[in-house]
């Protein structure tokens, strides 16, 4: 057993290990190991041109990065939290999301951007936000989110294979939680990186869920099987493109569904799969598909987070909601 | 007092910069740097024990928030140990009409202005985000996001002279402080760029305190730091910032600078970080301890008090008693850091709009019912 | 009889003149006028004071905007170009949304960020874009946009005006486009800020459209009329907040609602009004909402682009598609 | 040929700069810098011909662009009339193995590194978005988001470091260019930066054609641009932008000393953009005829020319005969833009990832469908 944190840790050092144009680069990932020791030890194994500590400037790091790939590279950025991605936003949506398109085919950009997010942490502002709805309306950009150990192990390592750039979202507050990684498993064993896993099978609704809400909506169908309601949970995985095909066959089996997630409601992927499912299930669905989501307000201060965040009572309210319908 | 041999200025050689006490609690009269700015402070002996209680109360208050976040009050706290000197000297540089800019470590400045030192716990506490109004204190909002604040500065700045209130002996000027690692942020250089364009009234005070968390100075730059300033049009200059007299009067004098028309200036108060980056940091990881004992020899309070001792400006009690104040201060701060209430859930919905907006009304409608159905459940 | 750009620069004209404390600022927008002459002569009459050409750095203009906003002036932000944003995202997203949440109140940005958006000019790369999801999903931003002579001048006015920040979204492609404006008309007369409005009554399906796809959903509206079906086209006027009550009581007289932007579907505006309207309208809908948009890839090449924009054609297509449902 | 008298380097006088040929067509030996730096070229008479050859192609080539823009057959073009020497000498001055990244102005650049002049002309006839592969032409795509380039040159030039192709005269050296108003950005500033630490084998071309569009150079700062390097470690150099001898002698400099291992280096070039920032653009809005007319005194190819023929270098018909070769390329490009496809509509769905997504697949599908039922309905 190990934690989300360590297996994210032997994930990048095997990436490292696999392929030497692998660079990992970023504030203080170098002696520090990063701000939560995500790349702990890196630096001194595979040396400071491996393992870049970088100036203080995120731009600079996108930019920079997108100058290693034109060059060979395979740069691995750490955006250190969620709300300090957007001095480095320019760079993401205007170039690495756009360059391969730009250039015909010709540019490749295999380019991984880490960022730790979501709140729960207690911390002040800045440090709890969920910005992917705003990579996942940028076409050209890739966007996955890990759940757990054994996820986080390979999707990290299958993020930098692939040739697309990815922001890859780590649930920052689900860093300490530990499960089985088999960290002699092969990459091409393990799920895709795009496909959704219904993480468990239910018949009454489906809820939705990624990153660290899924731990929530699995804790809410274990409340609801006690009370007799089976729900199927499915774990995204992947953002953009979302694996409507294992959504909407559940849906069309559930009749219901439910949306986890911690960014505000308005414009979110809960919105985009909400609508998706209705074209795709009009005539299955009992009820509309319901989100509980953050609030349509800034991140608020810590002593009131847990007010903010999808728990497990809303998740269960939003269900009871769908069968009142 | 002998006359200051240290020439600083725009070419001041590396390691150089404007002295005007000495870790051994030497003073200098005055400085000259190469441009043939001198500096100097003319204090009276109540000014020199005022600011020795100023550092030392800092420093306390700083130890005290220290313990309250070990022991669970604070969410996570930004320590300004080894900063005191400038924090307190360029602090009290500013007069009542100028408009300072902080960081998230500026307890000190705060200080100073003689603010309520609390007012930044609620950010720290996780109660609210620390907001107050900047221009009833005349300091802005703690500024997480790095370098965002210089450029809300540098537009304030311009503001001051597009009402005019430049150009002369009691005109307004600003002050915008950042770090080392801020200088790196492409925001930070881009106030530069406007703050020359438009002749601004301010003044950018950057604490170089040799880290940005692990990173450190050669992280960001090959050269010293105030050097940046002369490719923008205005000139740089560093200050031994753990010396709280220079730390003063480089900073007046750009403040006066500013305030009478003749545009910013970049200063580099050379310093150190003695703690942690904040309360979640372990800096054992990326510095050896004998870095640290030699920054302990340069420590701001050891050389006032120093200073103090062998001028004899002090009693024989001034240092217990300056102690004593500061601690019934530290207990005082502590004390109404426990009480400071837990907000109301439903003020998550308070203040995200001027106008607000019929569809946060609903939410928070929504979220009243629901937390009302909890009534009585014991959730 | 005056063009969409010329009521935007009489607007500005208007709000120069009724407080001393409004600045314009940005790129070019002094002796030249702007790029589009939106505030062509301004800083002739006004002087560098208030009209403000900048040095060309996006970040510097919002960020120095929120000093002057601190300050107690009302600056008014011109973007050269909808792809030239990204660099001041930081500044919008991390301070301009966030300072009056975080100062509880105490602090007012009263900043109005105009920004020329939308394709349909033959443009290069980076000049045709719709970012106006990444804004709205913003708390603490409001989001407008005018599709017509009169709306341009009232609007602008009115947002300049409010001590919320805005996001002024300019169709740049209509800026030629006239209509009547009554240059003598009181701004409490006009129609509120975030109001939607219902441009062409009609019964058989809404569509909702914003900005430059107003015109595209009027004409559809007129050529379905020509089969005997009555389209209602609202004009949303303002994307965040959206003025729900118009638009579901529309949809439940209806019970059919297409959706039209330019922008990528893919967690786009439409994601975000289908699934509210589906929330709120669910037994009222005889069809999932649809939505016509751009699809999901980088802004197109200038020679492809009208394949890109979403025009009456495809509208008349997605209603026809909600009547076979 | 006398010896240069101009002294110029890092603290060279304002409006100083190197200058190997006046406009008049005197040529100066040499020239040197404060800092000792010597520059000088040692052209063979075929080479100064060539050198005339590019400048006057790439003159004619952009001609016939503006002339096919206001045909509407380009959305756009940018034209870089007035900038020729800069563009050619710089180009001129990139070893093979060196690799440049380009604003959108740079048809000289692309000229000199021998690409067939017709690449770009996709991006602006609006058929593409100017796509090709920047390892193959050892040139970046054209980047419009003023700076964006600058941060991916560097990047570029930090892999140069890593791949151990740096510390000989046979490194590899990279050229980043980008004009006057995009100093102002914080990307451009990040570059320089991290150029300087990580001394990074780049040297940052810096057109100064003393217009951001509209914005006087005022604008963006107060001092010489070339000054802005100082601050961050490594040398600056203002050149005379109009003189393609200078301009390739300091950019042959600046790029063996990154090659060899010395580091960055900011160049700027003094020049002037004659025509309109591009063919949307009036610029008698916002700047006097007089001032165009002083610099058409300044011109690039008329210096050249003038030396050419003072010293004898070229035959009668030379001149004519260039016209000629010229105009008959500029022909051959009209008539490949003319006959540039328009993509296929489908097309759309292309290249947007490496790997492909099934939700654009089902987008494609769906288009492809919806084409389909307009065929023969006259759409
Ligand atoms: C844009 C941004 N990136 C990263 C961070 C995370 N962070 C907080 S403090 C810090 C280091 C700041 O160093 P410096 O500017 O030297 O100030 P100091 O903390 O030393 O006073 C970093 C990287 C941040 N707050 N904002
Ligand atoms: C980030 C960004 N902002 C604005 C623009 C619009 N724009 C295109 S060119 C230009 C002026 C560029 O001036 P300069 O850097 O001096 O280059 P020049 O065009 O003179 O060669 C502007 C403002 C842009 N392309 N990118
Ligand atoms: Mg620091
Ligand atoms: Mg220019």
């Amino acid at each position: 057993m190990i934690t989300l944190g360590k297996a994210l840790n032997h994930g990048l050092r095997r990436a490292l290990e696999d392929d030497p144009k692998v660079v990992i680069m970023g504030e203080d990932v170098g002696k520090l190991g990063g701000v939560f020791r995500i790349t702990d030890g890196l630096q001194k194994d595979f040396g400071e041109n491996r393992v870049i500590d970088t100036p203080l400037a995120e731009a600079g790091i996108i930019g920079t990065a997108v100058g290693l790939a034109i060059r060979g590279y395979r740069p691995v950025c750490e955006i250190q939290f969620d709300g300090f991605v957007f001095p480095a936003y320019n760079q993401i949506v205007a170039q690495v999301a756009k360059m391969h398109y730009r250039s015909q085919g010709k540019v490749r950009l295999p380019i991984v951007i880490r960022i730790p997010f979501g709140g729960g942490i207690g911390a002040v502002e800045h440090h709890s936000e969920s910005p992917e709805a705003y990579f996942a309306h940028t076409p050209g950009l890739k966007v996955v989110s890990c759940s757990n150990p054994a996820d986080a192990y390979s999707m990290i390592q299958q993020a930098i294979a692939s040739d697309d750039p990815v922001i890859f979202f780590e649930p920052k507050r689900r860093y300490w939680e530990k499960g089985e990684v088999d960290l002699s498993s092969a990459l091409p064993a393990a799920t895709p990186l795009h496909s959704a896993r219904i993480v468990r099978p239910g018949t009454a609704a489906t809820l939705l869920a990624y990153g660290p809400m899924v731990r929530v909506a699995l804790d809410a169908a274990s409340a609801a099987a006690e009370d007799g309601r089976e729900l199927e949970v499915i774990d995204l995985r992947s953002l953009s493109p979302i694996d409507y095909p294992v959504i909407f066959e559940s849906v069309r089996r559930t009749g219901r569904a439910v949306v986890v997630h911690e960014a505000p409601g308005n414009v979110g992927l809960g919105a985009e799969i909400a609508a998706r499912i209705t074209e795709e299930c009009f005539y299955s669905l009992e009820a509309p598909v319901l989100r509980v989501t953050g609030y349509d307000i800034p991140y608020p201060a810590a002593r009131v987070e847990e007010e903010y965040l999808p728990d497990l009572d809303r998740v269960l309210d939003a269900v009871d909601r769908s069968f009142g319908w | 007092m002998a006359k200051g041999e240290s020439v600083a200025g725009t070419d001041i050689p590396a390691g150089g910069f404007v002295q005007l006490l000495t870790p051994d609690g030497e003073r200098f009269d005055s400085v000259t740097t190469a441009d043939g700015t001198t500096y100097s402070v003319d204090f009276t002996d109540e000014e020199y024990r005022e600011l020795y209680r100023d550092l030392v109360t800092v420093r306390r208050l700083d130890t005290e928030a220290v313990a309250l976040q070990r022991q669970g009050e604070l969410g996570i706290w930004a320590s300004l140990l080894g900063q005191e000197a400038a924090q307190v000297g360029s602090g009290r540089a500013l007069r009542p009409q100028d408009m300072a800019f902080p960081t998230y470590r500026e307890h000190g400045v705060l200080y100073t202005r003689g603010i309520d030192p609390i007012m930044p716990f609620g950010l720290f506490r996780g109660v609210d985000q620390g907001g107050w109004d900047p221009n009833e204190f005349r300091f802005n909002q703690y500024t997480i996001v790095i370098g965002s604040q210089t450029l809300h500065a540098t537009g304030y700045a311009m503001g001051v002279t597009m009402d005019g209130k430049t150009g002369s002996a009691d005109g307004e000027a600003v002050i915008a402080y950042f770090g080392d690692g801020a200088t790196s942020q492409g925001e930070v250089n881009e106030a530069f760029v406007w703050s020359g364009v438009f002749n601004a009234p301010i003044v950018f005070f950057c604490q170089n305190n040799q880290y940005a968390i692990s990173e450190p100075l050669e992280r960001q730059t090959r050269v010293p730091l105030y050097q940046r300033a002369g490719g923008y049009g205005f000139p740089g200059i560093r200050v031994d910032g753990n010396d709280v007299l220079a730390s003063y009067a480089v900073t007046r004098q750009a403040l006066d600078n500013a305030r009478t028309g003749q545009g910013p200036t970049l200063i580099e108060a050379y310093t150190y970080r003695m703690g942690a980056h904040t309360s979640s940091d372990d800096p054992t990881r990326y510095r050896i301890a004998s870095e640290v004992e030699a920054w302990k020899a340069k420590d701001p309070i050891s050389r006032l008090r120093a200073f103090l001792t062998k001028q004899k400006i002090v009693k024989k009690d001034f240092f217990a008693q300056v102690d004593d104040e500061a601690t019934t201060k530290a207990l005082d701060l502590r004390e109404r850091v426990l009480a400071m209430p837990d907000p109301q859930p439903v003020t998550l919905f308070d203040h995200v709009y001027p106008n607000g907006s019929p569809e946060l009304d609903r939410q928070r409608a929504v979220f009243t019912e629901y937390q009302a159905s909890f009534e009585g459940s014991g959730h």
